[in-house]
């Protein structure tokens, strides 16, 4: 197997994000994950620190790398200037890369955010677009919303723009704008990125034998990657525990 | 003053013991199993009841076991015991023979000479006097030394004695004005009368000399029949229970009936038959090496008997059995902690006697704490072998023990597989000693099914506490061996080569193995093959623990060094040049507390193996391989 | 507390915000939820102070949210950044202005970058010059558009139409303020104040009249956590940090909260609501809800700028009770207008005094 | 502070906090440990126990974390981990500070039991 | 003929300074101790008991001041040494306000600054009322009073290991050896002297390195009950109750925890002092990544500064405690001593 750690430090957000660790703790003291998931920033800058094959491995295919919010208050702190998150987006990307993200439950809902976000990037030029938010499927967003969403060329009338406009906000992005982006994105390895979630997510789709389809969100992968809670995610699982304890013996 | 009316407390006092000990008998008959209940009945008719009388006789009335430990000691029981059952029976002989009428009520013969002051003045009543007054001497001889006793136990070669309630006080005192009052009554009556022997004539004519000794008679009469009344009383809450429940307790135990795993009416016999004589006291280690000195066995079954909270007490023991070892009642010390210990703190402390002791039999040996779950263990599937060696948890902190018993294993060609080679699971005797037996279950069932689906023939560990469970409380085809048997077979097969190393070694008794299961001779014979076995002060039966027991659940580390420390300074008296012990937790425990070389049996014949050539050793190391890998 | 250690500490973060010609980059979010804001921070600064302004329409997302959701790379959102430094380089700007707080944090971390590994700034010229023809020079400065309107909060204080004060009492409105975590979380020099104690938003609300809470779980997320809430499974972990916050800062009683990242703004209104159905709890006096206003809102109210126009009804907690505490008069019926001037029927369950 | 909610109309499920809040935790049982072992005081946390532990090998019962779960009043954790311990007693022999630790396992398990009945 | 004896000057007036100074008098030479301060003695003159004994600071205090109180040592204080420069003839000291010496050789004793605890500016110092280092907690035992801003009696206290060391972020990744140590002393004087009021350290590692210190740490564990929780903490704030909340991980459970104080007492560490720094900046002394100075050679030769006739001596070439300081000062008058008589 290649070196994953040598892999991870061709990462410059790895190289920047982790030099040494002392196990001080204060990234996870003030981490909303730490305290939401169970989820130790700490412990993982010490796993990679180990520079372990397996133990790398075992991360990029666990769950716990997928717990960060990525508020980056981590890097504040530290008292050896290292950033827990910024080695996590690392990870994310090698996992994404190697197509072990979807060995959990939680790295195989990177395929839903690839299909919304990323696929709103290159179809709209942005991440998120108000007609793409639909408050059926966004029940959170409210009222407010509802009726904003409802009467979408009203509201941002009143508020002085003009949905897809010339200019303003939610302005149309224009066809060759959209073109610049997508050569951007072949350049610099986007499109290859979303080419390894796309494939692995079918491989896992045929695996778990559910419905996929190569576009949109309308099928049971999807919507199974979206909402799937096995609801164990607060604490240890004993298997996880016992590979890491073997590894290291 | 009516002269007769003094005899009424007596009288009462002796009609109120003996239909409450005949009531008490029925109770404990009655609630005894029915398996018990037959032993007994059998008993009744057969030798047991023969044996019992003898037992009575040499230990409830002459302590011989005590006198044995501690001549002074046993004479003082002896003199009380055996001197007043003297009197009685002399008593009562002199009543029938010498009184007026023959059969009398008995108190007639214990006031017999209120009733017949002139008597004994001359031919055999005056010899019969004499040896009246003897005996009265006699016990008043022990009395003096129970109350030297009692105010300087060092005198008597004790360390400590038991602390008093108010109730075994004033049965205390009772007790001792009983004797003194009736050589003072006949005194006086003797004087009056100018009768009486060299005790009583001679001090009834002294005091007659100057006092008015046929007006105070009355007054001793008086004092002696309310000690006695008094005393009687004061029996069944008391300590001096003992006195009348010993016997019940030995014809209980010769019928067969044993202590069990949970409280019965003979843990209660047994709680009731304690004297508080102290002798465990005196031979705890607790108490002389490590200054504990309110845990021993007479104060934990008088916490029991009076039923306060003893969680502390029980816990806090080592479990060794020296104190079991001498008590001269016989009870069983050790079964009754770990009964307590399965019962957690007592929580019943509102209710009365007999309802204590039925909620105490009823009450569920797994009600104690949160139930443990080893759900976790995965099943075993290990492969054949003909010997299976289990090192066990101990062993596996010495690691020096594990090679020693490969190499000899090897050496003699043993074809083993090893069980916890890649550490196993716990005996359950841990959980044993502290009570939790259910849980205990738990680990023995997952050990037991490796065992037998290994099919193996003998299952050797090289640590006591495993062997003592694994022989006990498994249910295995398997003869079950500590190593040292292990090794003495081998030996005494004559597939071991060994030397003679040229040492002089000391071998140390571990708890669960000599007293515990009475392997005394293996360790020794194997020992004495291969080096010089010196004597031990203090050893087999009574054997020192090196203080590391699992047994004591609160011990302190201070204060098991403290024993260990003791320990190995008697061990290591003769200055040998090695300790050998055959436990890996003696082991442990021993280095920490002494310059002396310590080892295991294991590696002392180790030791005595004839050094492999390297051919041979790589060729062994080979096979070696090979047999970890078929085993794992 | 002692104030004279806060300002001890802000006097030692202060970064270069310039005076006029931003190059202005909008924000995904903000421009969806809060598209009022954005309109307002450009007409307060084209038309209140005067300042120009360039706005390229042919500058897109800067992929923050797909790079935070780690489905875009690196070197792609390099990229994409500086194409947009390109456009600004081509129309003669040295200074941008980003809207959007996750915007703010990755044109931070792509310059920190490129200072400390110079490849990569190499790389991404290659890269751009690749895919788009484009070359670009590296701008002077970043400001986040809060900077901006912390650099004039006393000039917009000077025009003030309505202070942050209680109009009936005179008191202060007890203002929490909500620093986005990429504002200055990972760069502290980049941010005004610092990553402890930033004065961006408290500096604003101060010369605008209003007092400033300081409560313990004022640096706590509030919870976004990108792939948290994109993911519908996820979002417990975004209410759950939010609700941490309302908890914290409720004893305090505040008039409201502003927040400079349009995600936070969005976050804890929504959640509030959110909150309500859940469990039935609304924070804020007398179950009003606590306000959460962008910063934007707030000048424009300061500046007297109709709350309708700023666009104040869009969010789940209706500021009407915030209204009339300031004395500023709004007329409830024309919150909901057509295009045509008509009332639209309300929408039900919305949290309003 | 936070409850647990499960899955609502919104899709998604609400967890518990993690975070030890030192304010609200129960410290009942770490008071009754001290008191009858006294020794437990002495534990820095070296992990010696844990690594020779029995139990251990086998499942993830920790007694160095529990003794810290003890310690800052956190008892769910320990209501599970309690009662997987065999008090084989190998800690007690390799512990530097000589902490009584299999009758720390013993008293914890007590207190449990204790609380349980209301009667810490 | 009688010679005059050589002239040595001891620039800072500490425990290094007044030590080397006095033994260098007691054997006859002409001694100039120049400190900064109102009066010689340094940091100490803050202390009320020391590590590990607990033993009062005055006790050493006094015996340094009759050390330095020998008829054969000038005293200059309000003055800095600026630069030092050898020169065939001796060392040529410039002193603050410009006046120049003459003297044989120096010993450079500039000792250490504490560190600033306002650059730690998550934990508040100078912004919550009850956020103290523990120079101002030994202050409060000077007093004899341990009260919170408003005069209450605190129910619990928090020290925070590692404020200004081991810490990149303000620049200093070394271990300032003493804070350990000091935490775990104040530790059992709070306990001592307030027994209901609770005590946590928040370490990251106890580094008891002297004789009796772990034992110190044991006591604070067995007889004073003293808690201590792994792992740094992150951030101060107060709540309306004005108790400050820090937040922290309990590293030994894996799990953020959060915490009320009444008092936080951050364990400020030592940093090369600031007028030393000049006067190296100035002399060419070479300082060390850490900015103490870099001796000529740190194992056998760390007294030695490069230049002929000036040496070290003291917590200007590292942190170290009183004993050390001693012995160190002991050292440089010793090899200063070595070179006069070449």
């Amino acid at each position: 197997m290649e070196d994953l750690y040598s892999r991870l430090m061709q990462d410059v957000r790895f190289e920047e994000g982790l030099k040494a660790c002392m196990n001080c703790g204060i990234c996870t003291a003030i981490c909303p994950a730490a305290e939401y998931y169970h989820y130790d920033p700490r412990r993982i800058v010490d796993l990679v620190q180990t520079r372990n094959n397996n133990i790398i491995k075992e991360l990029l295919k666990s769950e716990t790398i997928w717990y960060c919010g990525q508020c980056m208050s981590c890097k504040t702190r530290c008292p050896r200037g290292n950033t827990p998150g910024m080695v996590i987006m690392a990870l994310r990307k090698l996992s994404q890369e190697l197509g072990y993200f979807t060995s959990s439950e939680k790295g195989r809902q990177q395929f839903a955010i690839k299909r919304t976000v990323g696929d709103n990037v290159l179809k709209h030029g942005y991440c998120i677009v108000s007609y793409d938010v639909d408050p059926e499927v966004h029940p959170e967003q409210g009222p407010a919303w509802e009726h904003y969403y409802n009467h979408l060329d009203a509201s941002l009338a009143r508020l002085g723009g003009e949905l897809n406009g010339s200019e303003g906000p939610t302005r149309l992005i224009p066809g060759e704008v959209l073109d610049e982006l997508k050569r951007i994105f072949e350049v610099t390895g986007g499109h290859d990125l979303y080419d390894a979630i796309e494939d692995a997510s079918e491989k896992k789709a045929e695996e778990m034998g559910m419905e996929f389809k190569k576009e949109g969100r309308d099928f049971e992968y999807y919507r199974h990657v979206v909402s799937a809670d096995s609801g164990c995610h607060q604490c240890e699982p004993e298997d996880v525990r016992r590979e890491v304890y073997e590894t290291r013996r | 003053m009516n002269s007769d009316l003094f005899v009424i407390p007596f009288n009462l006092g002796l009609y109120f013991i003996l239909i409450y000990s005949v009531v008490r008998s029925v109770a404990w008959f009655r609630s005894l199993s029915r398996p018990d209940k037959l032993r007994l009945q059998r008993g009744f008719f057969g030798r047991p009841f023969m044996d019992s009388l003898r037992e009575i006789f040499m230990e409830s009335l002459l302590h011989r076991k005590i006198f044995r430990k501690n001549p002074v000691l046993g004479y003082m029981h002896m003199s009380l015991a055996f001197g007043w059952f003297l009197l009685i029976v002399f008593g009562t002989i002199e009543a029938d023979f010498f009184g007026e009428k023959h059969l009398n009520p008995p108190s007639h013969a214990i006031f017999f000479r209120w009733f017949n002051p002139e008597h004994g003045a001359e031919g055999l009543a005056r010899i019969y006097n004499v040896w009246m007054d003897f005996l009265l001497a006699f016990i008043l001889s022990g009395l003096l030394l129970a109350v030297i006793k009692r105010f300087t136990p060092r005198m008597m070669g004790m360390k400590k004695t038991t602390r008093h309630t108010w109730t075994d006080r004033l049965a205390l005192t009772s007790l001792w004005l009983i004797f003194p009052s009736r050589l003072l009554a006949e005194s006086f009556t003797c004087g009056a009368h100018g009768s009486g022997s060299f005790l009583t004539g001679n001090l009834g004519s002294a005091l007659a000399s100057f006092l008015p000794a046929a007006e105070i008679a009355p007054w001793f009469w008086w004092l002696y029949s309310i000690s006695l009344g008094t005393f009687f009383f004061m029996l069944p809450i008391s300590r001096y229970f003992h006195i009348p429940v010993e016997l019940f307790l030995i014809f209980m135990r010769n019928s067969g009936i044993t202590t069990g795993d949970r409280h019965s009416s003979y843990t209660e016999v047994q709680t009731h038959a304690c004297s508080s004589c102290g002798v465990c006291i005196s031979v705890c280690q607790m108490s002389y090496a490590a200054g504990i000195n309110d845990i021993q066995s007479a104060y934990f079954i008088k916490g029991l008997r009076n039923d306060r909270d003893i969680s502390a007490i029980t816990a806090n023991c080592l479990m060794c059995g020296r104190c079991e070892e001498v008590c001269p009642v016989g009870i069983e010390l050790g079964p009754m902690r770990l009964i307590e210990r399965r019962q957690g703190e007592r929580a019943d402390r509102t209710l009365s006697l007999p309802e204590r002791y039925s909620v105490m039999r009823k009450r569920s040996v797994t009600e104690k704490v949160p139930t443990q779950s080893y759900g976790y263990l995965v099943r075993e599937e290990p492969e054949k072998a003909e010997v299976l060696f289990f090192a066990g948890c101990m062993t596996h902190l010495t690691p020096s023990v594990i090679a020693a018993m490969k190499r000899i294993m090897e050496s003699a060609g043993v074809k083993y597989r090893f069980m916890d080679e890649k550490g196993g699971v716990c005996c359950g005797r841990p959980l044993m000693l502290a009570g939790r037996d259910r849980e205990a279950r738990e680990l023995i069932n997952h050990n037991s099914d490796i065992i037998w689906k290994s099919g193996a023939k003998i299952l050797v560990t090289s640590c006591p506490i495993c062997y003592k469970v694994f022989r006990e409380s498994y249910y295995l085809e398997a003869t079950v061996m500590h190593h040292s048997e292990f090794i003495n077979l081998l030996i005494e097969e004559g597939s071991l080569r060994l030397g003679y190393l040229h040492r002089k070694v000391v071998y140390h008794d571990p708890c669960e193995l000599g007293r515990g299961s009475g392997i005394y001779e293996e360790p020794r014979a194997v020992i004495s093959y291969v080096a010089e076995l010196l004597e031990a002060s203090q050893e087999r039966s009574m054997s020192l623990c090196c203080g590391g027991s699992l047994g004591n659940l609160t011990l302190a580390s201070g204060k098991k060094a403290m024993i260990a420390a003791d320990a190995a300074r008697i061990l290591t008296m003769s200055s040998p040049d090695e300790l050998i012990t055959a436990c890996p937790l003696c082991k442990k425990t021993f280095v920490q507390a002494t310059k002396t070389k310590v080892s295991d049996i294991a590696e002392l014949v180790a030791a005595a193996l004839p050094a492999p050539s390297k051919r041979v050793a790589r060729r062994r190391s080979a096979r070696a391989t090979v047999r970890a890998n078929d085993a794992g | 507390m002692k104030p004279e250690g806060k300002k001890r500490i802000w006097a030692e973060y202060q970064k270069e915000i310039p005076d006029d010609h931003f190059f202005y980059v909008r924000s995904c979010i903000r421009q969806t939820f809060f598209a009022g804001s954005e309109q307002y921070f450009l007409k307060i600064l084209r038309e209140d102070l005067g300042k120009d302004v360039y706005e390229d329409p042919r500058h897109t997302t800067c992929t923050g949210i797909g790079y935070h959701g780690d489905v875009v790379p690196f070197e792609t959102i390099q990229t994409v950044v500086a194409r947009h430094f390109a456009l600004a380089t081509e129309a003669g700007y040295r200074h941008i202005a980003i809207s959007c707080v996750t915007s703010f944090g990755i044109y931070s971390e792509i310059l920190e970058t490129w200072k400390h590994f110079p490849e990569t700034l190499e790389r991404t010229r290659e890269d751009l010059y690749k895919a788009t023809g484009r070359t670009f020079e590296v701008p002077e400065t970043i400001s986040h558009t809060s900077d901006i309107i912390y650099k004039f909060r006393e000039e917009i204080a000077r025009k003030a139409k309505y202070n942050l004060v209680d109009a009936a009492t005179g008191k202060p409105l007890k203002v929490v303020e909500h620093i986005g975590c990429h504002y200055s979380k990972m760069f502290p020099k980049y941010g005004v104040g610092g990553a402890e104690f930033p004065h961006v938003l408290v500096g604003m609300v101060e010369s605008w009249g209003g007092d400033i809470i300081d409560y313990p779980e004022r640096r706590h997320c509030c919870g976004f956590g990108f792939r948290q809430y994109l993911v519908q499974a996820n979002r417990g972990y975004s209410l759950f940090a939010s609700r941490k916050k309302f908890e914290s800062m409720e004893p305090y009683r505040p008039d409201m909260i502003i927040a400079n990242c349009p995600g936070c703004t969005m976050f804890m209104d929504r959640w509030q609501y959110t909150i309500k159905e859940i469990d039935g709890i609304t924070y804020g006096a007398e179950g009003h809800g606590i306000p959460v206003l962008t910063y934007e809102e707030v000048a424009g109210l300061v500046l007297g700028y109709d709350p309708w126009e700023l666009g104040l009804q869009y969010h789940n907690v209706q500021s009407l009770p915030l209204l009339r505490k300031m004395g500023i008069k709004a007329d409830p019926e024309r919150r909901f207008l057509d295009r045509d001037g008509s009332r639209l029927p309300e929408p039900a369950n919305l949290i309003d005094g | 502070m936070m409850s647990a909610t499960g899955a609502n109309k919104f899709g998604f499920a609400i967890n518990r906090s993690r975070m030890i809040d030192y304010d609200s935790s129960d410290r009942k049982v770490r008071e009754y440990i001290t008191s009858r072992e006294p020794s437990f005081r002495l534990c820095f946390a070296c992990g010696g126990c844990t690594a020779t532990c029995t139990a251990g090998q086998h499942t993830s019962f920790n007694l160095r974390r529990m003794n810290t779960y003890i310690r800052r009043g956190e008892i769910e954790p320990l209501r599970e981990e309690v009662t997987r311990c065999m008090l084989c007693g190998k800690c007690l022999l390799v512990c530097p500070r000589g902490v009584n630790t299999r009758n720390v396992v013993a008293v914890a398990a007590e207190a449990i039991r204790k609380l349980e009945r209301n009667e810490l | 003929m009688k010679t005059v004896p050589k002239h040595v000057l001891v620039a800072g007036g500490g425990v290094a300074g007044m030590e080397a100074a006095g033994a260098l008098a007691e054997m006859g030479y002409r001694v100039t101790l120049v400190e900064k301060g109102d009066d010689p003695g340094g940091h100490l003159l803050q202390w009320h008991a020391l590590f590990p004994d607990r033993r009062p600071a005055d006790e050493v205090r006094s015996y340094l001041r009759k050390r330095a109180g020998h008829h054969n040592i000038n005293i200059i204080t309000r003055t800095t040494v600026e630069k030092v420069r050898h020169h065939p003839g001796g060392v040529r000291v410039i002193l603050s306000g410009g006046t120049e010496e003459e003297a044989d050789a120096v010993i450079v004793a500039t000792g250490f600054d504490l560190f600033d605890a306002h650059r730690k500016e998550e934990y508040g110092y100078g912004i919550y009322d009850n956020v103290i280092t523990s120079v101002d907690l030994e202050a409060m035992f000077n007093r004899g009073r341990l009260e919170k801003a408003d005069g209450t009696v605190p129910s619990r206290i928090g020290l925070i290991h590692c404020v200004g060391s081991r810490d990149e972020k303000v620049n200093n990744n070394h271990c300032s050896k003493v804070c350990c140590v000091t935490a775990v002393k104040q530790a059992i004087e709070i306990r001592q002297m307030l027994p209901s009021c609770e005590v946590f350290c928040f370490y990251m590692d106890m580094r008891m390195y002297g004789p009796y210190y772990e034992e110190l740490y044991r006591e604070s564990q067995e007889v004073h009950n003293v808690n201590f929780i792994r792992g740094k903490v992150s951030e101060a704030s107060v709540n309306i109750n004005n108790r400050l909340v820090i937040k922290v991980e309990d590293t030994l459970a894996g799990r953020p925890l959060k915490m009320e104080l009444d008092i936080m007492v951050l364990m400020v560490g030592m940093e090369m002092a600031e007028s030393g720094a000049k006067l190296a900046e100035a002399s060419g002394f070479r300082q060390g990544i850490n900015r103490f100075l870099e001796s000529g050679d740190h194992h056998y030769g760390n007294n030695l500064s490069g230049i002929k006739g000036v040496f070290y001596a003291g917590t200007c070439t590292a942190p170290m405690n009183i004993t050390d300081t001693i012995s160190h000062a002991r050292a440089a008058v010793a090899e200063t001593v070595r070179y006069l008589k070449a």
